[in-house]
C-alpha cells in the first residue's frame, strides 16, 4: 500500500519536473515530416496527360476529361485517400505528396486542383489523338528507330485508324 | 512462406497423411480427393453431405480450430471451404465441397462446432446458402430493410 | 432464473471501434444473457475487393479496421503471394515485421488505456495514450500516415526503413517508452483499485475457448498457446524468434497482462529485426497473374487474420475473403459475460477489444412495467464508477 | 443571448459520431483529447450525449443500418450546432464507393458545414477543422 502511495508521488514529481508534453498548436506551427503523405500535386511542367494516375486510384480521386482540344486531369482532396499509388506509378514523376495536411474547408466542392493539356487532333480526319507532349514523347522514344522519314512529320500526328489507312496506303505504293 | 527444418517437414507431413486416412475412412465413398499444395497447406474435396462427420474428426480428434469458412461463386454452383488450423503443426486443411446454385444448402455445423455460429449466418446473408438446423439464422451484418432474397455477394447469371 | 428487465447498450459509443449493438437481458443487477447486433459499420469490403484490382485491394483493405492497418494489407498480399508462387526479398520481409510489431505496440497499449478509461482511472488512460504518441509520431516519419501505413505491395513493401536515421530514431522512441510502460504494467498489477476491477472477471476457461475458436490474447490469456508468428512462421519470425505469452486464468487481469507482456515483446522483436535485418531489394514486380488460390495467415494484435484469395487470372481477383479477428472473438463475450454484474459488462465487452468505450446513449427498458426511459451515458458510467469506488472503500486501499 | 453565443464559442462541447468508418478518425479524434494535443485547454469537451453537443464530429461514410440512427441522433442535437465530417469517408465515401451497404457521404443525410479531409485527417488538422467551425458559430451571431 505504502509503496503505492509512493509511487504516485514520484510520479508527480517526475510530471513536475518533466517539459509539457502538449504541442501548442494551433499557436506554434506543428509541421508533418519528410515524406508525409499529404496534398497531391502535380508537376504542370512534366505532367504529359497520360492519366496512369487515374487509372490507378484506388479511390477514384482522380479525374481525367478530355473535351475537343483539351484534356483535364483533376484531383479532388475531398476524396483522395492519400495512399501515394499515383505517385508510385506516374512515369514522369510529375505527382509529389506534399506535407500540407490541413485542407480544411467549408464547401468541399472547391478542394480540387487540376493540370490542363493540350489535345492534338489528327491531321487527316481531324478526331482527337492524344495530349501533344504524349505525342512528343512517343517521337523522343522512336527516334532511334529506323522509320520512314515523314513519320515524324505526319504519321505520328494521326489516330489510329487513319495510321492504319497511312500505312497501307503507303504500302501499296511500295514505300513500305 | 519459408521451408521447414528436415525434422520438423517429416513430422507435419506424416500427420497430414494421418489426418487424411482418417478422413477417407470415416467418409469412405464422400471422400472425394486430396491435394497438398505445400508443407503448410492441404486441400481434402468431399461430397457436401460428409461435412459434420467430417468436422467432428478434425474438431474432437485432432484438436483442430476452424479459422473461417470462404464460399465462392463459381456461376452454376458455390464452391464452400471450411478452413481448419491445427495449430501445432502450422498447417492449414481446408475442406472443400461445392452445392448447386439452386436451392443451395449445406448442412450447419454449429452444433459440433459453437465457433462456426457467425461465420455459417454471415454466408446465409451474403450468399444466400442455407444452413440447415443452424440454431439462431437471423441477420447479423446487412442491414435491417435489407430485401429478404437478395445476396450481395451473389454473382447474377 | 428470470429476466426482469433488457438493456441495448449501443449502437453508439464514440470513444472507439465500430458501432456494435448489444442486448443485455438483466436479473436484477446480474447478466444473465447477450445478443449481439452487428452491421453498423459493414461496408462490403468483399464486394469492392472482388470489382478492383490487385494493386488497389492492399489500400483498401487497409482501411478495414484503423489499429489493424498493417495486418489486413500484408495478410492479403501473402495469401497472393502464395496464390502466384512470389519469393518476397529478404528485407522487405524484415521491414514488415518491423512495421508489424510496431503497430501492436501501438495497438496494445490503445486498448489498455480504454480498459483503464472504463473502470474509470482516467488517469492511467491518459499515460497509456500519452506512451502511444511516440510510436504513432515514428510511424509517421516511417511511412508518412500516423495511422495508415500504405506500406505493404504484392511482392514487398513500399518504403524502405533507412539504416541510420530511422534505425535511431525507431531505438530511441523504444528505449524512450520502454521505462514508461514497465512503470504503467506495475500500476496494473499492483493497484489495489485496478485489481479489485479486473480479477476474476470476464473468465473464460479454456475448453469455451477452444470451442469458440477464439484468437490472439483471448486465447493466449485462457492457456491456449496460439500464435501464427509461432506456429506459422510468415515475414521474419522464423529468423527473430517470438516468446508466446500465455496466462491460465482467464479473466480480464490476465488478458491486460498478456497485453501488456507481448507488447513489451514487440519491443525486443524491433530491436532483434533491426539488428538482422539484410541488405537488399525491398519489392519484387510481379511477373504474371496465376490462376489457383492462396491463404494468407497474420498474427494481427488482436489474434489470427487470415484472407482467402481466389485468382482467374484476371487482374481482379475472383473472390477475397477476410476474417479479422475479432470476429472470432467478440462472440465470446457471451459466455463472459452471462452471470457478470451489469457493473462490468462494459469492462468484459472492452476486454475482449473491440474496445467497447462507455460513453453511450443507452435505452433503458423496464420490463415489468413496460415503460421506456432513455438514460444518457453518464449516469451508466457513474454506475461503473461507483463500483471503482466501492472497492475503494471495502478496504482494498 | 450574448452569454450563451459567448460560453459556446469559449467551450464547446462535442459529441463523436461514427457513422461506419475504420476507427482510424474515432482513434483521432480521441487522440485530439489525450495529453499531446489536449484540446481541453480550449474548453472543447467531448460529450456522451448529443443532446449536450454543439458540435458533432461525424467520421465514417454513412451505412444502411446507421442512417435513421444518424438523422435522430442530429435531430436530438440542440440548434444552433456545427457537424464536422470528419476524414475522407464522411466527406465524400472515399475508396467505399459502389458498395451496396453505402448510403453516401454525410452530406447526404445531414447538412454538413465543415469537411476534414485526409484519411485519417492528422490531430491538427482536427483542431484545424473545429476552429472553423467555431468561426461559423461567429458568423451565425452576427447574421
Amino acid at each position: 500500500m505504502k509503496t503505492v502511495k509512493l509511487r504516485i508521488i514520484v510520479e508527480v514529481l517526475r510530471s513536475l519536473a518533466s517539459r509539457a508534453y502538449t504541442l501548442k498548436y494551433p499557436k506554434i506551427a506543428s509541421p508533418a515530416p519528410q515524406g508525409f503523405r499529404g496534398k497531391l500535386e502535380y508537376d504542370i511542367e512534366k505532367c504529359t496527360g497520360c492519366a496512369a494516375c487515374v487509372e490507378n486510384c484506388p479511390a477514384s480521386a482522380l479525374k481525367s476529361i478530355s473535351d475537343g482540344d483539351r484534356r483535364t486531369i483533376e484531383v479532388w482532396y475531398g476524396k483522395c485517400i492519400y495512399c501515394g499509388r499515383c505517385e508510385e506509378v506516374c512515369p514522369e514523376r510529375a505527382i509529389t505528396l506534399t506535407t500540407t495536411y490541413s485542407l480544411v474547408t467549408g464547401r468541399k466542392e472547391d478542394i480540387k486542383s487540376s493540370v490542363q493539356l493540350e489535345i492534338n487532333r489528327c491531321l487527316r480526319c481531324g478526331k482527337p489523338v492524344a495530349t501533344a507532349r504524349q505525342i512528343d514523347k512517343v517521337r523522343l522514344q522512336v527516334k532511334d528507330l529506323v522509320l520512314p522519314e515523314d513519320y515524324d512529320a505526319y504519321l505520328s500526328s494521326l489516330c489510329l485508324d487513319c495510321k492504319k489507312a497511312v500505312q497501307a496506303e503507303l504500302l501499296l505504293a511500295g514505300r513500305m | 512462406m519459408l521451408p521447414l527444418t528436415a525434422g520438423s517437414l517429416v513430422h507435419v507431413l506424416s500427420n497430414i497423411a494421418l489426418l487424411i486416412e482418417n478422413l477417407r475412412s470415416v467418409l469412405g465413398d464422400r471422400f472425394r480427393k486430396h491435394s497438398t499444395r505445400n508443407e503448410r497447406r492441404a486441400y481434402v474435396y468431399i461430397r457436401k453431405d460428409g461435412i459434420r462427420d467430417c468436422v467432428r474428426v478434425l474438431f474432437d480428434q485432432f484438436g483442430a480450430r476452424l479459422s473461417t469458412i470462404s464460399a465462392v461463386d463459381r456461376k452454376f454452383k458455390f464452391d464452400v471451404l471450411y478452413h481448419f488450423t491445427l495449430d501445432q503443426e502450422g498447417l492449414v486443411a481446408s475442406i472443400c465441397l461445392s452445392t448447386p446454385k439452386q436451392a443451395a444448402s449445406l448442412d450447419s455445423v454449429t452444433d459440433i462446432l459453437p465457433a462456426a455460429n457467425w461465420i455459417e449466418r454471415e454466408i446465409q446473408e451474403l450468399f444466400g446458402i442455407k444452413f440447415a438446423g443452424h440454431p439462431s439464422p437471423g441477420k447479423l451484418l446487412t442491414s435491417d430493410d435489407w430485401p429478404e432474397d437478395e445476396y450481395p455477394l451473389r454473382r447474377i447469371g | 432464473m428470470s429476466i426482469d428487465a433488457t438493456l441495448p447498450i449501443g449502437p453508439y459509443h464514440p470513444a472507439l471501434k465500430e458501432p456494435e449493438f448489444f442486448k443485455l437481458f438483466l436479473d436484477g443487477e446480474k447478466i444473465v444473457d447477450v445478443a449481439i447486433r452487428l452491421g453498423y459499420t459493414h461496408r462490403g469490403i468483399e464486394y469492392l475487393a472482388e470489382r478492383k484490382t490487385y494493386n488497389e485491394i492492399p489500400i483498401l483493405v487497409e482501411r478495414i479496421c484503423g489499429i489493424c492497418s498493417n495486418v489486413h494489407p500484408m495478410c492479403f498480399c501473402q495469401a497472393v503471394e502464395e496464390t502466384w508462387e512470389l519469393q518476397v526479398p529478404d528485407r522487405a520481409r524484415y521491414i514488415r515485421t518491423i512495421v508489424g510489431e510496431l503497430e501492436r505496440i501501438h495497438s496494445h497499449l490503445l486498448w489498455a488505456g480504454i480498459a483503464a478509461h472504463i473502470i474509470g482511472y482516467d488517469t492511467l488512460f491518459m499515460h497509456f495514450w500519452k506512451h502511444r504518441e511516440p510510436v504513432c509520431e515514428l510511424f509517421e516519419v516511417l511511412t508518412g500516415n500516423r495511422q495508415n501505413y500504405a506500406m505493404n505491395c504484392i511482392g514487398g513493401v513500399r518504403r524502405d526503413i533507412d539504416p541510420t536515421k530511422h534505425k535511431a530514431l525507431i531505438l530511441e522512441t523504444l528505449s524512450q517508452i520502454r521505462p514508461s510502460l514497465l512503470r504503467l504494467k506495475n500500476a496494473v498489477t499492483e493497484d489495489p483499485v485496478v485489481r479489485a476491477r479486473i480479477e476474476n472477471i470476464g473468465v473464460l476457461s479454456r475448453d469455451q475457448a477452444r470451442k469458440l475458436c477464439v484468437v490472439g490474447p483471448v486465447a493466449r490469456a485462457s492457456g491456449l498457446a496460439i500464435d501464427v508468428r509461432k506456429d506459422e512462421p510468415y515475414a521474419a519470425y522464423r529468423e527473430v524468434g517470438v516468446d508466446v505469452k500465455v496466462l491460465t486464468e482467464g479473466d480480464v487481469l490476465s488478458k491486460m497482462l498478456v497485453r501488456l507482456l507481448e507488447a513489451l515483446e514487440s519491443m525486443e522483436i524491433v530491436k532483434r529485426a533491426l539488428d538482422a535485418i539484410p541488405q537488399g531489394p525491398i519489392r519484387l514486380e510481379p511477373k504474371e497473374i496465376v490462376p489457383g488460390d492462396g491463404i494468407g495467415k497474420v498474427e494481427a494484435p488482436r489474434g489470427e487474420d487470415i484472407h482467402y484469395v481466389r485468382s482467374n487470372g484476371t487482374d481482379i481477383p475472383e473472390r477475397v475473403k477476410i476474417r479479422a479477428p475479432s470476429y472470432m472473438n467478440v462472440p465470446s463475450i457471451a459466455p463472459q459475460i452471462k452471470g457478470a454484474s451489469l457493473a462490468d459488462a462494459s469492462l468484459i465487452i472492452a476486454a475482449v477489444d473491440p474496445c467497447f468505450c462507455c460513453t453511450e446513449r443507452i435505452a433503458l427498458a423496464d420490463v415489468k412495467t413496460n415503460r421506456e426511459s432513455s438514460v444518457d451515458f453518464e449516469s451508466l458510467a457513474q454506475r461503473w464508477r461507483r463500483k471503482s469506488k466501492y472497492s475503494r472503500k471495502d478496504g482494498c486501499v | 443571448m450574448k452569454i450563451f453565443d459567448w460560453s459556446r464559442r469559449k467551450s464547446p462541447w462535442a459529441f463523436h459520431l461514427n457513422t461506419g468508418s475504420c476507427n482510424n478518425c474515432d482513434i483521432e479524434i480521441v487522440d485530439v483529447l489525450t495529453p499531446r494535443f489536449d484540446v481541453e485547454r480550449f474548453g472543447i469537451l467531448l460529450q456522451g450525449s448529443p443532446r449536450h453537443a454543439d458540435v458533432l464530429l461525424v467520421t465514417g461514410p454513412v451505412t444502411r443500418q446507421v442512417l435513421s440512427r444518424l438523422r435522430r441522433v442530429y435531430e436530438q442535437v440542440p440548434k444552433p450546432n456545427v457537424v464536422v465530417a470528419v476524414g475522407t469517408c464522411a466527406t465524400s465515401t472515399g475508396c467505399y464507393e459502389g458498395s451496396y451497404n453505402i448510403v453516401g457521404p454525410v452530406d447526404r443525410v445531414i447538412p454538413v458545414d465543415v469537411y476534414v479531409p485526409g484519411c485519417p485527417p492528422r490531430p491538427q488538422a482536427i483542431i484545424d477543422g473545429v476552429v472553423a467551425a467555431l468561426e461559423k458559430f461567429k458568423a451565425e451571431r452576427s447574421d
